[in-house]
């Protein structure tokens, strides 16, 4: 096993000897990823399989649909908990963001062209403010987006009187209802795409890996020369413009821009935004992120509660239902680390 | 629950003969509100009755876990896989709803507006409910008339993401206008949809104002329930109230003299007419554009499923009441609304 | 009479290191064992297995010839087992009599406090302790020695019949340590068991009786009696050959100015007149007891305290650091952390990452990408040269053994090419051989033009390694030694300094 | 030593909201006499009361260093169980309220057993715990309120004791009471402390962590069956949305008092004051007629300012510390 690094460089691209790769695929089989993966497409085949309508275009679409939107919260919430931190403002800001979108389209008239990208700015601004609340004043996220979230979310209600755009352009509540080839929604291809702009970003750039650094243990990495500080401020700034993404989404999807989106103060999102990272593997304490886990959770989460709806299990066991998911989940996940502990894999 | 059943078994014999029952077998309603409530429990009932009555595929009520407008529409969008074809919804928002609704449409199925309006442009066919802004009128305009045509309301309302808030507001600011200052809107106190909120805000409220309030109109059925058990509490005759809705507290004290009324809805009425709406409409039957459509803020297809105030004289027998505005206005939906051929 | 306490052929590993192999011990009633060995050597996972903090893989642990295995501190402190460790483990909102009697608060759950007879008993054990502290006064207002004497207080109010000290004395005065010897020795005469680790051999040999030396995870040798022994025979076994007093020549001087100088500098912790300065190319010792506020110097010149006097120069030039970003990339400063764990290291990560994370900046594109490959051909040389034992690069540090992990945290810093290193206590955990060889790569750095301030509270090795030694206590220099690798006049001289506070 | 006595002023949690209290109160029966008329001091005790036992309940989790996300959840099953069994099987109010309690101190143990021995952080048990409670809630009432609220327990919500002062107090005083007994003189309430402090040293000093989170736990289910019961008595009626909207205020109301969010120090005192200030301030902006959409910003505000004087007195009482070594 010990053995001195001979070549560093060849190391790099292709570190494993047969015996460690081995050990890479037994890794692989046993990480959270390809368990949720198998259970999803178990959990999929089932329901496909034994209830009616389950697989049709139309029961796809919108599953696919709103995968891509809870993905979206999701990666919002999972961008700052990489620095073991939370926030609970997500859906306040995803709102804040639509409302914002919506003043600009349909208010102001300004193409979508400027208006999206402005409305993803405020977002990460939104961010920012929590960021460097968290940052400068030392207390932990919790608390601190506990606060913003009701400051937000009331400054639009008051703003906006609660009154909802919806004569924005055409092409926002068409792209919502948009089927790529029939069956699939763009909005579950810009979820992907963010996955796969997100993984890489985690892995190839000074700052994602500075945010993992950080995250992980900020003494070791702010005595290592990461401006810790800056950099959980660009993890709340990312999570911002994620909730904002993710807001812009919804907007589509309703085709109109509406106050209530994500439910009084935006709680609405608050379970999706955590089910899928936790569920994806993604570590409370920080420092380590599963994208793709994320994704995959919210797919999981999304088609249990299709299948549970179409199953007629009784709309209000379905809460109970997501929650003993999330217990399993999390449940299952202690378990199989210890066992990879018990092998030595770890 | 338990006060809807009266309702519903008076309604069910006053509506039968009306009825005439077509093979609608493979209409599938499914009434969907926003989320739980009391107010829609009568639907239940209406949606049962309507399948039995016109021997309907089926008339199932559904309630989304949370008022939450994305659970509100996934469950919608089950509901189309499952092969429900006749939808009436209560929007879990006026303008977000509609996307839910034309998926609804382009699935081949149809649906109306119900309790709630969508705003126009909206792919369902109309929207029946409650005239709320009207009904904020009307129940300000009988305040006014047992303050004596003078003094001071305060107006107690529901969530403001709910754009009916702003419709009651205006509406309630409109019939005090009319006093030409004899009357005005000293307060309104918004956003107290759940009780303990609402508690707290309204005996704070009277606790510090009770002197310098004349009379109360509430317009969101848990406000009604909370301002009538304060008022209950301080034994206070003197502030005169109009309350909504038809819940027991509110109902009892309209009987001991601390509410004066309560404008009634007719949610059983909305279940039981909009599933025979929609069959008709299956069948083959249009509607009329040329109808007299009312128009509210929101929509110009709207068509007022009743609304009455009743006072401590007429409590007793308020179901009588409804009974009979769901008997006149099914007549007349069938008479002016539809296009048989 | 069977043993107190007695551990026999235990074995332990940790994921890619083995900490213990067949490793043996017997503590007798009436007797103070020393339990030796460099750091590293296994004895602090020793006395976290009869604590029952970690299991052991194979062998077995006896109290007085019964085998045991707790299954928590819990357990081994209510089978009679008190334990002073090494970290601190005192409730700092809470007061001292609590923390003394904190687990016999009251008999169950809901037994209300008795807070006078706790306050009691804890003043006994205080007075005991000629520390002169108010029981109902919370722990966080103490000094970092009142806290190790409270810490030892906790456990001798156990009363237990075995009891381990776990570097007790690392930051007592003499004379403080001198009651806690007079406690002990009473102790002993009382027939209690007492392990005692200690560095400091002096001590070891003024109070223990027998002695178990470990040495990479291995018996050098098991319980014999101390007074056959004299201090080369300990650590000859310590260190698996003689004690070299000086391998290493003193280092010419170097005539150049200053790299970094600290003129009457004061912090925001404490730092009070602080004159120091670092030529290229020169190792500058700092000495002090823990809590002396040398870490907190280092941590203080990297911008993480603000400065409240005087002038830091680098190069001859005034400058204001505001954080290690800034002293890294635009001061060429590294710091090699002395808790390798918390500070040093991020163990979730990999080899690369950890080895990395120092040149991300320098080496990303402009947009801020970077690969695995740029990165791994930067620091690959330089793990390389370092002889680092891993499996790859892409391995989770925290499964690497100390002397490994203990590479990567220097590793990281030659990566970033520093011109001024401060490394703080560089062989805590780490096995002989790596020890050295971090010896021979501090030199080998100054030789190359680094300047480097060495903090160790070990002696030898301060002797060894610096070219001169600076000797701190209670956050100020308290003076100056040549260093001439003559080790008898060099520590005498140090201790001279510190011991001065105690003098006057 | 000098700075004991001073620091220790400063110590005091509830002093700085308590005179914030004090102030509120004078400054606004001065603009509004009728602010302290009987019935308007009946009315924000009988809102205080609950909201006190509420932040109790979050309290001892903060203690522990924990935070308990399904309190509301656990207060609201509570409730409609209460009523449910009440209504639906004619159960007596006294044993009623006893298995609602039963349920209370169950759910929490569950919850602080599934923490304590998984080791998996409190936020995510007790998220799913608010689900499952929850759902299991509406599960039962298809959210439609239970009406069988017996007479003697509607009485119990609305009348009042002696002049303006509710009966509801009762629970509130004896939760305070108790709660402030709990943590300062008794084993379980100092082990507590001792965890949220420093859990690795309270391990090593031989506290069982199981068992003392377990019973935090079921305190604070405990304190949310009898807010949950309360409000049942307050509201006449078993609402299935009970504790829906608890989770901002039983945060924020021991975070005005002085707690510390990362556990070990807490304040019974200062959690009352921060209730009362939230209190005062939720009337004020009716009183005045206040913008409602303003209300939540307010409140977001309030919680912000609190956690920047705690920490400036943190810093402070460091400094201090420095100074003194």
């Amino acid at each position: 096993m010990n053995q001195t690094v001979a070549n560093p460089s060849i190391a790099a691209d292709a570190p494993q000897s047969p015996q460690g790769r081995a050990s890479a695929l037994t890794r692989l089989l046993l990480s959270n990823e390809f368990g949720l993966a198998v259970l999803l497409l178990l959990t999929f085949l089932i329901f496909a399989n034994t209830l009616q309508g389950f697989s049709s275009t139309f029961s796809l679409f919108t599953i696919g649909r709103q995968i891509g939107i809870n993905t979206m919260i999701g990666l919002a919430m999972m961008a700052v908990i990489v620095t073991g931190g939370l926030d609970l403002s997500v859906g306040a800001i995803g709102a804040c963001t639509a409302m914002f979108f919506g003043y600009l389209a349909q208010a102001l008239g300004l193409p979508l062209v400027f208006a999206i990208p402005l409305a993803i700015v405020f977002g990460a601004g939104l961010g920012f403010i929590n960021g460097i609340t968290v940052v400068k004043s030392g207390v932990h996220s919790f608390i601190i987006t506990l606060a913003s979230m009701s400051i937000f979310f009331g400054l639009m209600i008051f703003l906006t009187k609660a009154q909802s755009f919806n004569q924005l352009p055409a092409e926002v509540p068409s792209f919502g209802k948009w089927k790529i080839g029939g069956l699939v929604s763009p909005l579950l291809v810009i979820s992907m795409l963010m996955c796969v702009v997100l993984s890489l970003f985690y892995r190839f750039t000074t700052l994602g890996r500075s945010m993992l650094a950080a995250g992980a243990n900020p003494k070791a990495a702010e005595l290592s020369g990461i401006r810790t500080g800056h950099v959980i401020t660009a993890c709340h700034v990312l999570t911002g413009g994620l909730a904002a993404l993710a807001g812009l989404m919804l907007t589509a999807r309703t085709g109109a821009a509406i106050p209530s989106m994500a439910g009084q103060l935006g709680q609405d999102w608050l379970l999706p935004a955590f089910l899928a990272p936790v569920l994806g593997g993604t570590l409370l304490a920080g420092g380590r992120v599963s994208v793709v886990g994320t994704f995959l959770g919210a797919a999981f989460v999304q088609t249990m509660t299709s299948g549970l709806l179409l199953m007629r299990i009784g709309e209000f066991w379905i809460l109970a239902c997501l929650g003993v998911m999330l217990l399993l989940a999390v449940l299952t996940d202690k378990a199989r680390q210890s066992l990879l502990r018990s092998k030595g894999m770890v | 629950m338990k006060t809807m059943k009266p309702i519903a078994a008076a309604m069910l014999l006053g509506t039968l003969a009306s009825g005439a029952a077509m093979a609608g077998a493979d209409t599938k309603v499914a009434l969907v509100p926003g989320g739980p409530h009391p107010y829609f429990a009568a639907w239940e009932q209406a949606g049962k009755d309507a399948m039995k009555d016109f021997n309907l595929g089926a008339g199932d009520y559904r309630v989304p876990a949370k008022w939450e407008l994305a659970l509100q529409s996934t469950m919608l969008e089950s509901l189309i896989t499952e092969g429900y074809n006749s939808f009436l919804i209560f929007p879990g928002d006026a303008v977000g709803t509609n996307s839910v609704a034309a998926e609804i449409k382009e699935a081949g199925g149809m649906s109306i507006a119900t309790a709630g309006c969508l705003k126009d442009p909206t792919p369902a066919m109309f929207c029946m409910g409650t005239d709320t802004g009207n009904s904020a009128y009307l129940g300000t305009k009988e305040l006014i008339r047992v303050m004596g045509g003078k003094g001071k309301i305060a107006h107690f309302t529901g969530f403001l993401v709910d754009p009916n808030t702003q419709l009651r507001i205006d509406a309630v600011q409109k019939a005090a206008d009319e006093t030409n200052g004899a009357v005005t809107v000293v307060q309104v106190i918004a956003d107290i949809d759940a009780p303990e909120p609402a508690n707290e805000k309204i005996n704070a409220y009277l606790a510090a104002n009770a002197a310098g309030v004349d009379g109360i109109v509430t317009t969101a059925w848990v406000p009604a329930v909370v301002a009538a058990q304060a008022l209950t509490k301080i034994g206070d005759k003197r502030i005169k109230m109009v309350g909504i809705d038809h819940d027991e507290v509110v109902l009892k004290a309209v009987k001991d003299g601390f509410v004066d009324g309560t404008m009634l809805q007719n949610p059983y009425g909305q279940g039981y007419i909009g599933s025979y709406v929609l069959d008709k409409l299956r069948s083959g039957c249009t509607l009329k554009e040329d109808a007299p459509w009312k128009s509210n803020a929101l929509t110009a297809k709207f068509v007022d499923s009743g609304t009455v105030f009743v006072d401590a004289k007429q409590i007793d027998t308020y179901v009588d009441a409804m009974r009979g505005i769901t008997k006149t206005v099914l007549a007349n939906f069938e008479g002016n609304y539809l296009n048989c051929k | 009479m069977s043993a107190a306490l007695q551990v026999s052929h235990v074995s332990k590993s940790f994921p890619g290191v083995k900490a213990l192999s067949d490793v043996s011990i017997t503590f007798q009633a009436g007797s103070i064992h020393a339990l030796l060995g460099e750091n590293g050597a296994g004895k602090s996972t020793l006395i976290k297995i009869v604590t029952g903090i970690h299991l052991q893989d194979e062998g077995e642990v006896m109290m007085g010839g019964i085998p045991v295995r707790f299954a928590n501190p819990r357990k081994a402190a209510a089978g009679g087992l008190g334990v002073v460790h090494q970290e601190r483990n005192l409730v700092n909102r809470l007061p001292v009599g609590e923390n003394i009697m904190l687990d016999r608060l009251g008999a169950h759950s809901l037994s209300p406090v008795d807070y006078r007879s706790v306050h009691k008993e804890a003043e006994r054990w205080l007075k005991l302790l000629e520390l002169d502290v108010d029981p109902r006064m919370q722990v966080s207002r103490l000094s970092v020695a009142q806290m190790q004497l409270v810490e030892i207080g906790k456990a001798l109010s156990l009363q237990s019949r075995v009891l381990l000290l776990d570097e007790p004395t690392a930051s007592l005065t003499p004379n403080e340590t001198k009651v806690l010897f007079r406690i002990l020795r009473k102790l002993r005469d009382d027939g209690v068991a007492i392990g005692f680790v200690s560095h400091k051999l002096e001590e070891v040999f003024e109070i223990c009786d027998k002695v178990t030396v470990l040495r990479d995870g291995h018996n050098a040798c098991d319980s014999i009696d101390l007074n056959k022994l004299n201090r080369a025979d300990v650590v000859q076994m310590m260190i698996g050959r003689a004690e070299r007093i000086s391998k290493k020549d003193a280092r010419p001087k170097r005539d150049v100015p200053p790299y970094i100088e600290l003129k009457s500098y004061a912090s925001a912790d404490g730092h009070r007149d602080i004159n120091l300065s670092v030529r290229p190319g020169e190792i500058v010792g700092l000495y002090g007891l823990v809590g002396a506020g040398r870490s907190e110097l280092a941590k203080a010149l990297l911008g993480l305290s603000p400065q409240t006097a005087g002038q830091v120069l680098v190069k001859g030039r005034p400058v204001a650091i505001h954080s290690v970003a800034e002293a890294l990339h635009s001061h060429g400063m590294g710091y090699v952390s002395e808790d390798r764990k918390q500070e040093g290291l991020i163990l979730l990560h990999s080899v690369l990452a950890n080895s990395g994370i120092t040149v991300w900046r320098k080496l990303a594109t402009r947009l801020g990408f970077l690969r695995d490959a740029t990165v791994a051909d930067h620091v690959g040389p330089i793990l390389r040269k370092l002889e680092l034992k891993t499996p790859s690069l892409y391995q989770t540090i925290g499964n690497l053994s100390g002397g490994n992990q203990q590479k990567v945290s220097v590793a990281k810093w030659l990566a970033a090419g520093v011109k001024f290193l401060i490394i703080d206590e560089p062989s805590v955990g780490i096995d002989i051989k790596t020890k050295a060889y971090l010896h021979d790569l501090i030199h080998e750095l100054a030789n190359e033009g680094t300047a480097i301030l060495l903090i160790t509270s070990d002696m030898p090795e301060m002797v060894d390694v610096a070219d001169r030694i600076l000797v701190m206590d209670d956050y100020q220099i308290k003076g100056e030694v040549e260093n001439d690798r003559n080790y008898e006049r060099v520590s005498k001289q140090i201790m001279g300094f510190i011991h001065g506070r105690e003098a006057a | 030593m000098a700075i004991g006595v001073f620091t220790r002023a400063f110590d005091n949690d509830w002093i700085g909201p308590g005179i914030v209290s004090l102030a509120a109160v004078v400054g606004i029966s001065i603009l509004q006499p009728s602010f302290l008329s009987p019935f308007n001091i009946f009315v924000l005790l009988s809102a205080i009361s609950v909201n006190v036992v509420i932040a109790l309940g979050q309290l001892v989790i903060i203690a522990i260093g924990q935070m308990n996300l399904a309190l509301g959840a656990i207060g609201g099953l509570v409730a409609i169980c209460f009523v449910g069994i009440i209504e639906l099987y004619g159960v007596p109010p006294v044993p009623a309220l006893l298995i609602g309690l039963a349920i209370g101190i169950l759910t929490g143990m569950v919850s602080g057993y599934t923490i304590a021995r998984t080791g998996i952080t409190a936020f995510i048990i007790t998220l799913a715990g608010l689900q499952i409670f929850k759902g299991i809630n509406l599960g039962i009432t298809e959210a439609q309120p239970f009406y069988a609220v017996p007479q003697s327990v509607k009485d119990f919500g609305n009348l009042s004791m002696i002049g303006p002062v509710p009966w509801l107090i009762v629970p509130m005083v004896l939760a305070s009471v108790g709660m402030w007994y709990l943590l300062n003189h008794l084993r379980i309430g100092r082990y507590i402390l001792a965890i949220g402090n420093n859990p690795h040293a309270a391990e090593l000093s031989g506290i069982n962590q199981r068992a003392t989170t377990t019973w935090a736990h079921a305190i604070s289910g405990l304190l949310a069956a009898v807010a949950g019961i309360m409000l049942v008595a307050k509201l006449q009626i078993g609402q299935p949305t009970i504790g829906d909207d608890w989770l901002i205020s039983s945060f924020a109301a021991p975070v005005i008092g002085g707690a510390v969010l990362s556990g070990g120090h807490v304040s019974v005192a200062g959690t009352f004051f921060g209730v009362v200030i939230i209190a005062i301030i939720t009337q004020a902006l009716v009183l005045f007629n206040i913008d409602p959409y303003i209300v939540q910003v307010v409140l977001g505000g309030l919680i912000l300012w609190a956690v920047g004087i705690n920490r400036w007195r943190e810093l402070r009482v460091a400094r201090l510390q420095e100074q003194g070594r």
